[in-house]
């Protein structure tokens, strides 16, 4: 099975995208016929699988560096890296009436303000670049908690272990309103996420019309209305 | 069929089969080296016995990590393994398996061992003066005195395969219907605010397991003899 | 038929075994003070031991041979071991206990049911070992060793745990094993009756030695052993049988100090040779033949020697100096009384004979 | 002093236990066929099983009493147990298996350095279990009991792994225990030496069943145990020490038949009473005093009855018949030649004496 | 120190103290069990052994998501707890110790429960007629006796504890110094593409773990005594 089946995209996907991923894989479908096969897991972990012969035609990888690198190694196709979303970062804390951002955090109220873990997810690192700009690095430091990724680190908000948590945007959409603070893009980088081409989807179609797919206006509306910014 | 998705059924099939296979091989493989050390007055036993508890220090996804590179056609094993013309071992059940029967080795090994070493001697003399060659012995003797062992070796390591994900998923590439057991598709939706689904896997996982060893612990340890 | 060719060394903790023995078809019986070493004899026969300098057969085959290199296994010997405790296994019944060795012998020399019944665990066959007395348990082992159908039986006192109903019951069986399946049996007891009703052959060890071995007649008659044994003092000799008289139910045997009357011993030819024990303790001497008395049995004998053996007591041996010994064990008093000095003939009343098989 | 009594009712497999009896300080004997319940009986008074309907005290102490809902666990008992398995302790070595015992016995009325030497395991001390002969596994197990202090000792046929010497070595040790420790001793046994020898009381069990219980004098001679016991029947009587003749190591008694002389026994005072035992195949009948014999005992006795066991024997009861019978086995070739019959004269000739204690 | 960062040590630190505490706990809290496991005729039995069973069919994630929301302020436990004037149970070191002691459970039950049951009724009766109380017999008969159980049950717990992450990782918050593990740590480094350190800490880790195992189980088996 190592060329994989006709017809269907192998796709590898960052965890924190893929609720949106399935989205996207219905209309891709209903758009081409093309079937979506999809295997969830880290970034860092899809890299490594990429690296060693994993069946997988696209990645969709939660940052750039991976992606990029996979490229330099040889494993995804030159030239075929493309920043298919943004991720935005916000501040969430349900346990508070109105979340007004740098105030809530210097607030005493709380105990622990959850991040992902800056070294291994975009998120976490976006998150450690706002509390530097805010000027808060010092201040909040014992008080941080690291999830393992944005996933783990929505749980400690939401089980009230952690007052206040940075996570992605696309997490709280739902959420009422006031309960998070859109963390405005001037205060970190940019959370770009890219996709690549991987070799063993090199000569498929289908792996390049799903590329091709995810730039269209449709999946762009798509990924959108899940809480990401998307990039031209 | 309520808040689970198809894949969340096969997903299901695919952790049965496994933990199935997985016990299995690991009584076969563990048995025998179980009874070694057991047994053996080597000075090999110690380091042996102290290498087989090596796989539980290393956590699953960086153990995973390393049998992905080593089954992989890059690494030492698979590079071999390819060439001999076999057949891809990691994303596939087969990968699965391998790595599997890794992690689970000290829960099956530990158990069997103590459960050999308290049979003591005299069993096995007599059974020799009564003209069982070793594997006589062994088959006949030795298996069903060890039974507890037995018993608590293939709970824990079915159970154990059950729960695991981080081998699997490093190791299986989380391949629906192939390679994605519940454990990764419980993870899968907690990790995507699917709540509905998660609560009923793993409850559903829960209910099953506790149905598993009920039966397991209430047929599998008929009283012990009383003493006269 | 097979003789068992034994020479080895061992050393176990503080004990220093050295042994030479041959086991004739027939029962060789082990006896000596506790941890003289005679468990460890056995388990070196069997094979569960591996002594050194050892050279062991039975009849042609070679069991262990350290200058050739040779060790069979336990489980290629075919030997049937009733160990002193008796361990039987604990995860199958008594029915199974049997099977297993039944189902591992070669051939059937001893049927299921003989074995059954002989050792009466007929009524035992579907209890869990656990579930048994201690006698019960021993009978279990003997009949699993008698199942496996052995070529050499090693049994380390195998009757301890049994009342002596029991004992007497099962006794006469193993005395018949020997002939019936031409295997020498090696006997570890403590018990001289039990001894001397079965042993072609006596081994006395002490301390890892073998301090005196022989004929039962030489071994038991002898005054260092009869000293050791004290009041279990006795000989064995053979006779022949002359004829029965059924009204009084006895035999008429010839005896190697003449004629003597015994309870009927089945239904023996004349000519048969028999074996008959008689305790030390059960002779007694007159100067006199006496007629009316309840004992059978007066030997006219000569006095060959006695040995003080206690401040109160002689042993005094007697029969001609070319035929096997009668012990008397008496008091000094009546040793003084009798004049009894080496030499002196006298009448041997002999209380009670036992004939052996 | 405190007695032990015991009533109770226990279903065990196929066994119907049923008994009651009495255990007054000194040794009772429970003998019995193997199966009869006697180790099962030993289990119910340390408290290691609950029967039903008991009602179980020693001296003042209830140990169980089911009407009043009482049951006190085997660890509040206080009795020493000697297991018919030796179990020591395997993770201890012998010396800390003693001590387990020492340490938790509230006083200590059997000093370690006597029940060390008298059971003769100081070279073992420093042994693990697993490296003892089965003998010396006995005497350990017969030291930790003792070294227990306990009030109640129960023995489940402790001497059944030792050699008739190490048993001879230890039988008056513990026939002295009860006397010195003021204790009552159940003990089991195949071996109706030991129970002669030692027991105040004898219970014969069969089936769960006491089938007869009383001094041994009276079960011994019941003409229907002595039938079951066969060649081992004996008789026990109490004799009076009258003195000592010194130059043949003699003791004169005046027993329940008339005087009689022994192997010199010890020092013993005039008037001290002492037990003898008489085996049934030890006495002769004759019509005469004889003189010219080795035999030192003759008594005129009176024949009581004579019961035939076998084909070939008789068991002829002699004595007055409101004194100790006396048993003699003889042929009935012997009885008719003699014409025995109750009322008839005769003399007893008893080859041996035993003086028991 | 080569490729390794303070923090690492830190996590090593943690970790340590983790293992060995976890350890003892769970001995405390497992002899118990399995003890009553053995020896008990109640119906109740086979039930609470298969419960007894149960952590180790979830994933370790899952497990944790659970135990998070069950000890966090807003659970039934730590609710409770805090209003009863508890420190936060969460994102503290007794928070990990909470949730290694329950993942682990299975791992310690079993061994005990067989090495407990393979002692028979007979050495503890012996102690009884010489006066030992329950307690005495437990801890200087059966306990002893029970030493290879003890000898599994202590190594797979260790051994298990320095290797599991992810109910660590939900419930401990990665707090360097404080909550932050080596396994977290080499997962987070193989995570980064950090392979260099991640070698070093696997490496140490299982160097560090084989020898505490050699040590045990040279030191903790001694030759059993022969049979006579
Ligand atoms: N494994 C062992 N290690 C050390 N010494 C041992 C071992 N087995 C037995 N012994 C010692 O060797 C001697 C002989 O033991 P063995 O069991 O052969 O005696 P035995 O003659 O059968 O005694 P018994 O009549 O008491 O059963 C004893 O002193 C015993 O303590
Ligand atoms: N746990 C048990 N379950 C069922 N039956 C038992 C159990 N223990 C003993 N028995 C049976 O009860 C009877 C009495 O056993 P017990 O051990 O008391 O006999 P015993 O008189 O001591 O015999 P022995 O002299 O052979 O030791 C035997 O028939 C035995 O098979
Ligand atoms: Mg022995
Ligand atoms: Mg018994």
């Amino acid at each position: 099975a190592r060329g994989g089946e006709r017809g269907v995209v192998r796709v590898a996907v960052a965890a924190n995208f893929a609720g949106v991923q399935e989205a996207l894989a219905e209309r891709f479908t209903r758009e081409t016929g093309y079937a979506v096969r999809a295997s969830v897991g880290s970034t860092g972990q899809l890299y490594a699988q990429a690296r060693n012969g994993a069946p997988f035609d696209v990645l969709l990888a939660a940052d750039t560096a991976r992606p990029r690198r996979l490229e330099r190694e040889g494993v995804a196709v030159p030239g075929t890296r493309v920043a298919y979303a943004e991720g935005r970062l916000a501040l969430y804390a349900p346990s508070v009436d109105t979340v007004r951002g740098a105030p809530d955090l210097r607030a005493r109220g709380w105990r622990h303000l959850a991040i992902a873990d800056p070294r291994t997810a975009p998120y976490g690192a976006a998150a450690e670049q706002v509390l530097r700009r805010l000027g808060l690095g010092g201040a909040v430091g014992d008080r941080l908690v690291r999830g393992g990724d944005v996933g783990q680190t929505l749980q400690f908000v939401r089980s009230g272990a952690a007052e206040l948590g940075f996570v992605a945007y696309s997490q709280v959409v739902a959420a009422p309103r006031r309960s998070y603070w859109l963390v405005p893009r001037a205060l970190h980088e940019p959370v770009l996420q890219e996709a690549v081409l991987l070799r063993p989807g090199a000569s498929s179609a289908a792996a390049a019309a799903y590329l091709r797919f995810l730039r269209s206006e449709a999946a762009r509306r798509i990924i959108a209305a899940h809480g990401y910014d998307t990039p031209r | 069929m309520g808040p689970l998705a198809p894949s969340d059924w096969q997903a299901v099939l695919v952790t049965l089969r496994l933990a199935t296979v997985t016990t299995l091989v690991l009584l076969v493989v563990a048995t025998p080296l179980a009874w070694w050390l057991a047994r053996t007055r080597s000075w090999l036993r110690a380091p042996v016995e102290a290498l087989a508890g090596l796989p539980l220090v290393l956590p699953p996804t960086v153990l995973g990590f390393y049998v992905l590179w080593a089954l992989g056609p890059l690494g030492p094993i698979g590079r071999v393994w390819e060439r001999l013309g076999g057949d891809r071992l990691v994303f596939s059940f087969r990968g699965l398996v391998i790595g599997s029967v890794l992690y689970g080795l000290p829960f099956a090994v530990q158990p069997l061992r103590n459960a050999f070493g308290a049979i003591g001697e005299r069993p096995l003399e007599v059974a020799a003066t009564l003209r069982a060659s070793p594997l006589d012995r062994f088959l006949t003797i030795a298996l069903p005195l060890a039974r507890p062992g037995i018993l608590t070796a293939a709970t824990l390591a079915f159970a154990h395969t059950v729960g695991e994900f981080g081998v699997v998923l490093m190791i299986g590439g989380n391949i629906p219907g192939r390679t994605q057991v519940v454990s990764v598709a419980v993870y899968n939706h907690v990790e995507a605010l699917e709540y509905a689904p998660a609560h009923v896997l793993s409850a559903g996982l829960l209910a099953f397991s506790f149905a598993v060893l009920l039966v397991v612990y209430t047929l599998g340890r008929r009283a012990g003899a009383e003493a006269p | 038929m097979s003789a068992l060719d034994a020479r080895f060394r061992l050393r176990v903790g503080a004990l220093d075994l050295d042994i030479a023995f041959r086991a004739e078809p027939g029962v060789t019986a082990i006896l000596g003070p506790s941890g003289a070493g005679k468990t460890t004899v056995l388990r070196c026969l069997a094979g569960l031991r591996r002594p050194a300098d050892a050279v062991i057969h039975l009849g042609d085959a070679v069991w262990q041979d350290d200058r050739a290199g040779i060790f069979v296994p336990p489980h290629r010997r075919g030997v049937g071991y009733v160990f002193q405790e008796a361990d039987l296994f604990a995860h199958l019944s008594v029915r199974r206990n049997l099977r297993y060795a039944l189902d591992r012998a070669p051939e059937h020399r001893v049927r299921w049911d003989d074995a059954v019944a002989w050792l009466g665990v007929g009524p035992l066959l579907d209890r869990a070992p656990g579930r048994l007395s201690g006698g019960e348990r021993q009978r279990v082992a003997i009949a699993r060793a008698l199942l496996s159908s052995p070529r050499l039986l090693l049994m380390d006192e195998p009757l301890s745990a049994l009342d002596e109903v029991g004992r007497r019951d099962i006794l006469p069986y193993i005395a018949e094993l020997p002939a019936r399946l031409a295997l020498p049996i090696v006997y570890v007891s403590h018990s001289l009756t039990e001894v001397a009703r079965l042993a072609d052959h006596v081994v006395w060890l002490v301390d890892g030695r073998i301090r005196r071995a022989g004929p039962p007649a030489d071994v038991l008659a002898h005054p260092e052993f009869a000293q050791w044994l004290g009041d279990a003092a006795a000989v064995v000799a053979d006779a022949v049988v002359q004829g029965h008289d059924d009204r009084f139910h006895l035999t008429r045997l010839d005896g190697p100090w003449g004629p003597m009357l015994v309870r009927r011993h089945g239904s023996s030819e004349p000519g048969r040779r028999v074996r008959v024990q008689i305790a030390a303790s059960d002779v007694s001497v007159g100067l006199a033949r006496e007629t009316d008395t309840s004992i059978l049995n007066q030997f006219a004998v000569r006095v060959r020697d006695v040995t003080p053996t206690s401040p109160s007591d002689v042993l005094v041996r007697l029969g001609r100096d070319d035929g096997p010994a009668l012990l008397a064990r008496i008091t000094r008093r009546s040793a003084h009384h009798l004049a009894l000095a080496p030499g002196r003939d006298v009448y041997a009343r002999v209380k009670s004979v036992a004939v052996l098989d």
